[in-house]
């Protein structure tokens, strides 16, 4: 099976797996009770008035009907109107997606940048104090409240020292004034780096202490033996076989991660009112928004089986044994 | 000129359980060129003697006493530095489970190349000229240096091994049971070809392995382990011809000769000892036929009792002879 | 380190620019977004902050007495009782902003959109309206089917959209299958108003910039003693997801004012800062518990005012509200002067817990109920828990909830709830508070009528027309206000009278009679009104007018002055 | 019991997973502690009770040795009442998660073909999703904010990691000589998964507990926190969610940093334990 074939196949997987989310998401939602009038509570708006919404929505048609409408509008994108925004949810969640992915991916990445080396330095140096240190650090993070840490971040480095900005993505004086491209994508950035490292401080044990348990099982293998006999220095022995071969189950492993540090991702949005999908789906299940609850929360899904076949490509990438 | 010279060589590993006496006081020495065979069960501590020579024990392994001559210098007291130019370059060790020694995600033809240029200042063009040149010696086709590992059959690989394995000239060869995943018949080639490279290129030789009928084949003389011990030691015919100690007429006769005449496979009853709690005195005394009193009270002395035979038991003395 | 430094600079240069080029800008936070600009549309608080900047209406009502003035008409309305119409006049040489007069014609066609669609947001301050004509550019007639009290109060002060902007995109949504939904759906990008700011620019999810009207029609009028601005170039909203940023920003100064009240706890915090201003105003607001009056024992008013006695609004008002608020006697709230009947009666006011308890348990057993194990309040003031409540038809009371908003939406409230339910469980009656999303209350309430109690709440218009709505009996109907079922032929005539009549001094006689009525009869037992905490920059400007709600009103945006740099 | 102990003398070594336990004993004993508090003064009631003298949040005193909350509750009590509640829910909703990825996975191990293939898509596509907006999802599709539907969605939702595991754990001694030997002599497949499989699975499953616990307390938590929470039960994340609605959070510390360092500490010990258990049930990463 050639590579193509390969990414067809998951492509495959992939379209049934939304098609089942898709189907749950409807029932889940239209066996509740409850409708975009639910949340119109307006002595000014007659009963009328709320029984065209309803009909607006399509609400009144049999669930079957309303069931292919549904599919119809997911397949084709625009996912139909939001209850509470006077848009589609197309339109609401292609603003939204772009911020998720700049805070989520750059993330994910540092979190492994610095995850992957610490794990491997401390499997390499276990039982020092290195490694008892690293472990309880980054196992606090990884279990720690991240709303509360959130907000502890926040009282500290931008209430009480004053460094980053409270929350948001961008400084509206800064945009309205026309300063040109520069400053914006500055301005951006000083946004991010408080819940970016927040975020990264959350996840990189996990990277971490998946690299440490793949890198000591691979410290047993012989020809990490062979490596030694043949008299590399330590360094190589470490980086080139140990660390090297140790990345491939940390690659496998790196895609349930994804969905676990979205977990994380929705809340980190939510307390630094960072304008991305998370915040939109907190939101938009507060509002009782369900077009736009369930798009957000398919998207999510999307972006996570995404980033899963992106990593067995990767996979594929790194371990010359398999070719698909 | 003895070449390498293990003196009294003790060493254990830790365990959450206690200690395993792995190596119990071996001593035997190998002579330039010559080839020593090392017999024993799996877990007598073969393959602990050959951790202890190139220093590659595990994080638990603990060296309890003794010395390892290697051309006059103690290895055990070589700082790591030292130690690790000596790998691969003056003593170089095939080991078991061939299929897994190579890494999967590098070409082999690139660990060799490795191997050569940790030792040696060696271009890229003149290293792979040399593994050209291993592959050819060793009867492999060198247009599969640029293969992984996983392209290669088991014998390939253990050739490719054996090429690493020689690629810096290395004065003292261990050979740990470098044939036990390998059907019977590339087991025969391979042992060929490492008879074949010893005496094209002298090498000392040290052969392990758990089947008698290979080593009496490969080597000049043989050591019988037993449960971290050396129990017998003698020239290969001297061996073949009068066993002595219980344990290397149990063990003969529970193999098939491949030279001598049919016999019949008797198995040594019993089990191998478990080393956190040896039994005391002669520790193969439950399993031996010949046990006596003073075999559960008193170690065996491990002593010459001819000329190049040496032995450790109770119930051989010289007036048996 | 070295590639910080650049970075530090160049942030520090954009705040160097940004600052002069704001220092006349009134920077307001905001917790969400508008969601629409279109005025049909807009029925969230977050949209009419900014699009009630673009529109006006024909009167207004005076900033501190509440009387109503003239605003885009000239003089009083000349109403006609014989024929029911009424005569207004405009004030002339107003302009749209992009320079088109404001006529008559803009409200002949605002009232028939209105009337046409039936926008739902409207519709209900219009529908008593026949037609309106233009007499003229600058004079209208209104023709009504009935007189209405709401005319003047609802009505007339309906914003007027122009005509010139409207006209094509309504036509439009004429001609589709769903017009009204259309005319909803539309899109407003560039609103064209004549009020005091317009439209700048809306980034979505983080600001909406609004520009002065150089040419706003009342600039200059003087308006109770002061002359009207605005005195502010620019308004900035910016958009902060939670009070907690929104108080670090206002600390900050990165906003002047936050638009939306605050909890009592940021308030002692805040005082001690010289630079913040907090200010109290009473909301016109109502929280309530409502009954299911269908089901037993909901439909006995003992039932009902035992359970009056036993909630202890000031407990809640002391302890939940913190004191920001006033416990509510009645449906119509202490603030709203004119309307309020301070004469209901005070279930329980001043009561401790133990007479309360004695109180209920008199009226249930007066009422014919009975318990397996009757409360009793012993001398020591321990209160024995009541068990097995018995209805006079001897069945046992069957146990019921009461949905409580749930923490997202009113923390305050689900606490309440929690608290009613330990007091009214002392008299055993089995209750349990259960919180619900807000959704689902309501579409349990309004649309499926499945509930035994609940507790919600409503923001009030002065106009006490809201009575009419929430206990006539012919708004029970699905969707409808009346969702206790509560229904009264004396009440719906006393209330279809009040509607009609235009005399305020006798309308104001049938009001506070139909306050009578539901507080003796109790469908709704009124529990309290918050007070709005809001907070400000004292620095940056001055001229804040306080009202009822707080101090987010159009006319403190007209009276708000800048403070030069070195004045305070 | 040999083994046990043996076990638990490893566990003893383990220096992390004895800090785990020593934290969460400590909570354990706020548990047992929490119910004393209301019978010495109704005022330690953590949810009604409230202190006569005080009308508002006040920073620790003698009466209260944490402070008390907006209203005047006594923040200690609440917290010992919140401990309960977050062992109550880690506990009932890892044991609900594990009982059927525990389920799912020997089903699917042992019966293997299209069982397998279709429990294992379901585990899949369920494992690939973020639960935690999937669990806000469900709960504000239900609506009703009881902590005990919050609980079911957690555990219906958490099992699929327990599941895989004991698939392929069940696999691997599905080929084992003695179940060979159980199936020649005759046993069926209920008496072989009941007395063969299952004993042999089941520490692998309490393993995966501890990190559920984890996960559970932690769901729990956020999702009362972002207010979809039962506001009826005094569980930590609610205590954070009064703190953050009534506008402490900024001032007052002795409110905001119990909770959480709370969640935060018991969720670390159970994470540390379950870790410490992962290296002696798997002796790949127990040192040799």
């Amino acid at each position: 099976m050639n590579l193509g074939r390969f990414i067809l196949n998951r492509l495959g997987q992939i379209v049934i797996t939304l098609f089942i989310i898709t189907t749950f998401l409807f029932l889940l939602f239209r066996m509740m009770p409850g409708d975009p009038t639910s949340m119109i509570l307006d002595p000014k708006m007659p009963p009328e008035a709320k029984e065209l919404i309803r009909k607006e929505f399509g609400l009144d048609k049999p669930l079957m009907v309303q069931y292919l409408y549904y599919l119809k509008n997911t397949l084709t994108g625009n996912f139909g109107k939001s209850f509470y925004y006077p848009e589609t949810v197309l339109e609401i969640v292609k603003r939204k997606l772009p911020p998720t992915i700049l805070l989520f991916t750059t993330a994910v990445i540092l979190s492994y940048l610095i995850g992957l080396p610490l794990g491997k330095t401390i499997a390499w140096r276990r039982g020092s104090r290195l490694e008892m240190g690293a472990t309880v650090f980054g196992l606090f993070f990884y279990t720690v409240f991240i709303p509360w840490f959130g907000l502890i971040a926040i009282w500290v480095f931008s209430y009480r020292l004053g460094w980053f900005p409270i929350g948001g993505m961008l400084t509206p004086e800064v945009w309205a004034a026309d300063v040109g491209l520069f400053p914006k994508i500055w301005d951006v950035l000083y946004h991010l780096i408080l819940p970016l490292s927040v975020l990264t401080l959350l996840f990189f044990a996990g990277s971490m202490l998946l690299m440490r348990n793949s890198m000591l099982e691979t410290l047993r293998e012989d020809y990490i033996l062979t490596a030694r006999a043949k008299g590399l220095p330590e360094r190589v022995i470490k980086n080139r076989h140990a660390a090297r071969n140790a990345m491939l189950p940390v690659v496998t492993a790196l895609t349930l991660s994804l969905a676990f540090s979205l977990n994380g991702g929705v809340l980190t949005e939510t307390i630094f009112s960072w304008p991305g999908l998370g915040k939109a789906l907190v939101e938009a299940v507060l509002n009782h928004d369900y077009p736009l609850a369930q798009a957000a929360f398919l998207l999510l899904a999307i972006l996570v089986l995404f980033a899963n076949l992106l990593a067995d490509i990767l996979y594929a990438y790194l371990d010359p044994r398999i070719k698909y | 000129m003895s070449l390498l010279e293990v003196k009294n060589l003790r060493m254990c590993y830790q365990t959450s359980q206690g200690l395993i006496k792995a190596v119990d006081g071996v001593s035997f020495e190998v002579k330039k060129g010559e080839a020593l065979g090392l017999v024993g069960e799996s877990g007598c501590g073969k393959s602990t003697i050959a951790l202890s020579i190139m220093r590659l024990l595990p994080p638990n392994g603990r060296l309890l006493g003794g010395e390892i001559l290697f051309a006059d210098e103690d290895l055990l007291t070589k700082d790591e530095e030292e130690m690790r130019k000596m790998r691969g370059r003056r003593i170089s060790l095939i080991f078991q489970a061939a299929l897994n020694a190579l890494n999967p995600v590098h070409r082999v033809g690139d660990q060799i190349i490795e191997a050569i240029q940790a030792h040696e200042r060696m271009g890229k063009e003149e290293a792979l000229r040399r593994v050209e040149e291993l592959y050819r010696l060793v009867g492999l086709d060198p247009g599969m240096m640029g293969s992984f590992p996983h392209q290669y059959s088991g014998g390939m690989k253990q050739r490719a091994i054996i090429a690493l394995a020689l690629s810096c000239n290395p004065e003292l060869l261990i050979a740990d049971e470098p044939t036990t995943a390998l059907d019977v018949i590339i087991q025969d080639q391979i042992i060929k070809e490492i008879l074949k490279l010893q005496k094209e290129f002298n090498l000392t030789l040290i052969y392990i392995s758990h089947d008698i009928s290979l080593i009496a084949e490969t080597c000049s003389s043989i050591g019988i382990m037993y449960a971290g011990k050396l129990v017998e030691y003698a020239p290969t015919i001297a061996l073949f011809q009068s066993p002595l100690h219980p344990y290397t007429q149990g063990l003969l006769s529970s193999y098939p000769s491949i030279k001598g005449p049919k016999r019949r496979i008797s198995p040594i009853p019993g089990e191998v000892p478990n080393l956190l709690h040896p039994p005391s005195g002669c520790r193969f005394h439950p399993r031996c036929p010949r046990a006596k009193e003073i075999c559960g009270k008193e170690e065996p002395k491990y002593r010459r009792i001819k000329e190049d035979h040496y032995i450790a038991c109770h119930c051989v003395n010289n007036s048996a002879l | 380190m070295k590639k910080i430094i650049p970075l530090l600079a160049a942030f520090f240069l954009i705040s160097g620019i940004i600052d002069p080029l704001f220092a006349s800008t009134l920077k307001i936070g905001m917790q969400d977004e508008p969601k629409t600009l279109n005025p049909f549309k807009a029925s969230d608080v977050w949209s009419w902050n900014v699009i009630g900047f673009f529109y006006e209406g024909l009167y207004t009502r005076n900033p501190v007495t509440f009387e109503i003035i003239p605003w885009l008409a000239e003089g009083d309305p000349e109403f006609d009782k014989k024929t029911n119409t009424c005569v207004i006049r405009l004030k002339k040489e107003i302009r749209w902003e992009d320079g088109v007069p404001f006529t008559a014609q803009d409200v002949v066609f605002t009232a028939q959109v209105f009337l046409d669609f039936k926008v739902p947001r409207y519709i209900s301050d219009w529908d008593f309206i026949e037609k309106v004509e233009a007499l003229d550019d600058y004079a209208l007639k209104f023709y009504l089917k009935e007189p209405y009290a709401i005319f003047f109060t609802g009505t007339l002060m309906s914003l007027i959209v122009p005509k010139h902007i409207w006209e094509p995109i309504v036509e439009e949504a004429k001609e589709t299958k769903s017009p009204l939904t259309t005319l909803l759906e539309y899109e407003v990008t560039k609103p064209i108003g004549l009020g005091s700011f317009r439209f700048s620019r809306w980034h979505r999810g983080a600001y909406v910039k609004l520009v002065k009207n150089p040419g706003y029609f009342a600039s200059g009028r003087k308006v109770k003693g002061k002359i009207v601005g605005p005195y502010i170039d620019e308004i900035l909203f910016k958009i902060y997801g939670t009070t907690d940023t929104a108080i670090l920003a206002l600390k900050r100064g990165e906003i002047d004012y936050i638009w939306w009240p605050i909890q009592p706890g940021f308030v002692k915090d805040l005082e001690g800062n010289p630079k913040i201003g907090v200010t109290n105003n009473p909301e016109n607001g109502l929280k309530y518990l409502a009954f299911n009056l269908r089901r037993t024992p909901f439909s006995d008013i003992n039932f009902r005012r035992a359970v009056a006695y036993l909630i202890d609004k000031d407990f809640l008002v002391r302890r939940i509200l913190q004191n920001y608020g006033e416990r509510m006697d009645n449906v119509v709230p202490p603030g709203n002067g004119f309307w309020f009947n301070s004469n209901t009666p005070k279930y329980g006011k001043g009561m401790s817990r133990q007479e309360r308890v004695k109180k209920a348990v008199e009226i249930l057993e007066r009422g014919g109920y009975s318990w397996k194990r009757r409360p009793k309040v012993l001398e020591n003031g321990r209160i024995v828990k009541g068990e097995g409540l018995t209805m006079p038809d001897g069945t046992l009371v069957k146990p019921f909830t009461i949905l409580t908003p749930p923490a997202d939406y009113d923390p305050l409230r689900a606490i309440a709830g929690l608290l009613i339910q330990e007091w009214l469980r002392e008299v055993g009656i089995p209750v349990t508070s259960a919180p619900t999303s807000f959704g689902d209350i309501v579409n349990k309430v309004n649309t499926e009528w499945d509930f035994d109690t609940y507790l919600l709440g409503w923001r009030l218009s002065l106009d006490p027309d809201y009575m009419r709505t929430f206990f006539h009996s012919k708004e029970i109907v699905r969707d409808g206000y009346n969702s206790m079922g509560y229904s009264n032929p004396a009440f719906d005539r006393l209330a279809d009278r009040s509607a009609k009549e235009l005399d305020e001094e006798k309308r104001r006689k049938s009001i506070f009679e139909m306050q009578e009525y539901i507080i003796k009869e109790a469908p709704y037992i009124p529990l309290y009104t918050s007070t709005s905490i809001e907070a400000y920059r004292k620095d940056r400007f001055t001229g804040w007018v306080n009202q009822l709600d707080g101090i987010g009103n159009g006319w403190s945006f007209l009276f708000l002055k800048p403070i030069k740099e070195g004045q305070e | 019991m040999g083994r046990f102990k043996e076990n638990f003398n490893l566990f003893r070594k383990n220096r992390l997973g004895m800090t785990g336990l020593f934290i969460l004993l400590f909570f354990l004993l706020l548990v047992i502690l929490g119910p004393i508090l209301p019978r010495i003064d109704e005022m330690y009631r953590p949810m009604t009770g409230v202190d006569k003298e005080i009308l508002w949040s006040t920073p620790p005193s003698r009466a209260h040795l944490l402070g008390t909350d907006f209203m005047g509750r006594d923040i200690l009590s609440q917290l010992a009442h919140g401990a309960r509640i977050a062992f109550m829910v880690g506990i009932s909703a890892a044991l609900a998660s594990v009982l059927i990825g525990t389920l799912v996975g020997l089903v699917a191990g042992y019966f293997g073909r299209l069982t397998d293939t279709l429990l294992m898509r379901l585990t899949d596509i369920l494992l690939t999703l973020p639960s935690l907006p999937l669990i806000i999802i469900i709960a504000a599709a239900l609506g009703k904010q009881s902590l005990w539907i919050i609980v079911g969605i957690i555990g219906l939702i958490g099992w699929p990691s327990t599941a895989r595991v004991i698939r392929a754990q069940t696999l691997s001694l599905k080929e084992r000589p003695f179940i060979e030997a159980a199936r020649v002599s005759g046993a069926s497949n209920f008496r072989i998964i009941t007395r063969h499989i299952a004993p042999n699975i089941l520490p692998l499953s309490f393993l995966y507990m501890t990190f559920g616990v984890t996960g559970a307390i932690l769901a729990e938590a956020g999702l009362s926190f972002l207010g979809l929470g039962d506001p009826s039960v005094v569980s930590w994340g609610m205590m954070l969610q009064w703190c953050f609605t009534t506008g402490h959070t900024f001032r007052a510390p002795y409110w905001v940093l119990p909770p959480g360092l709370s969640i935060s500490l018991v969720t670390f010990a159970f994470y540390l334990i379950g870790r410490a258990l992962d290296e002696i049930i798997n002796p790949r990463l127990r040192e040799r």
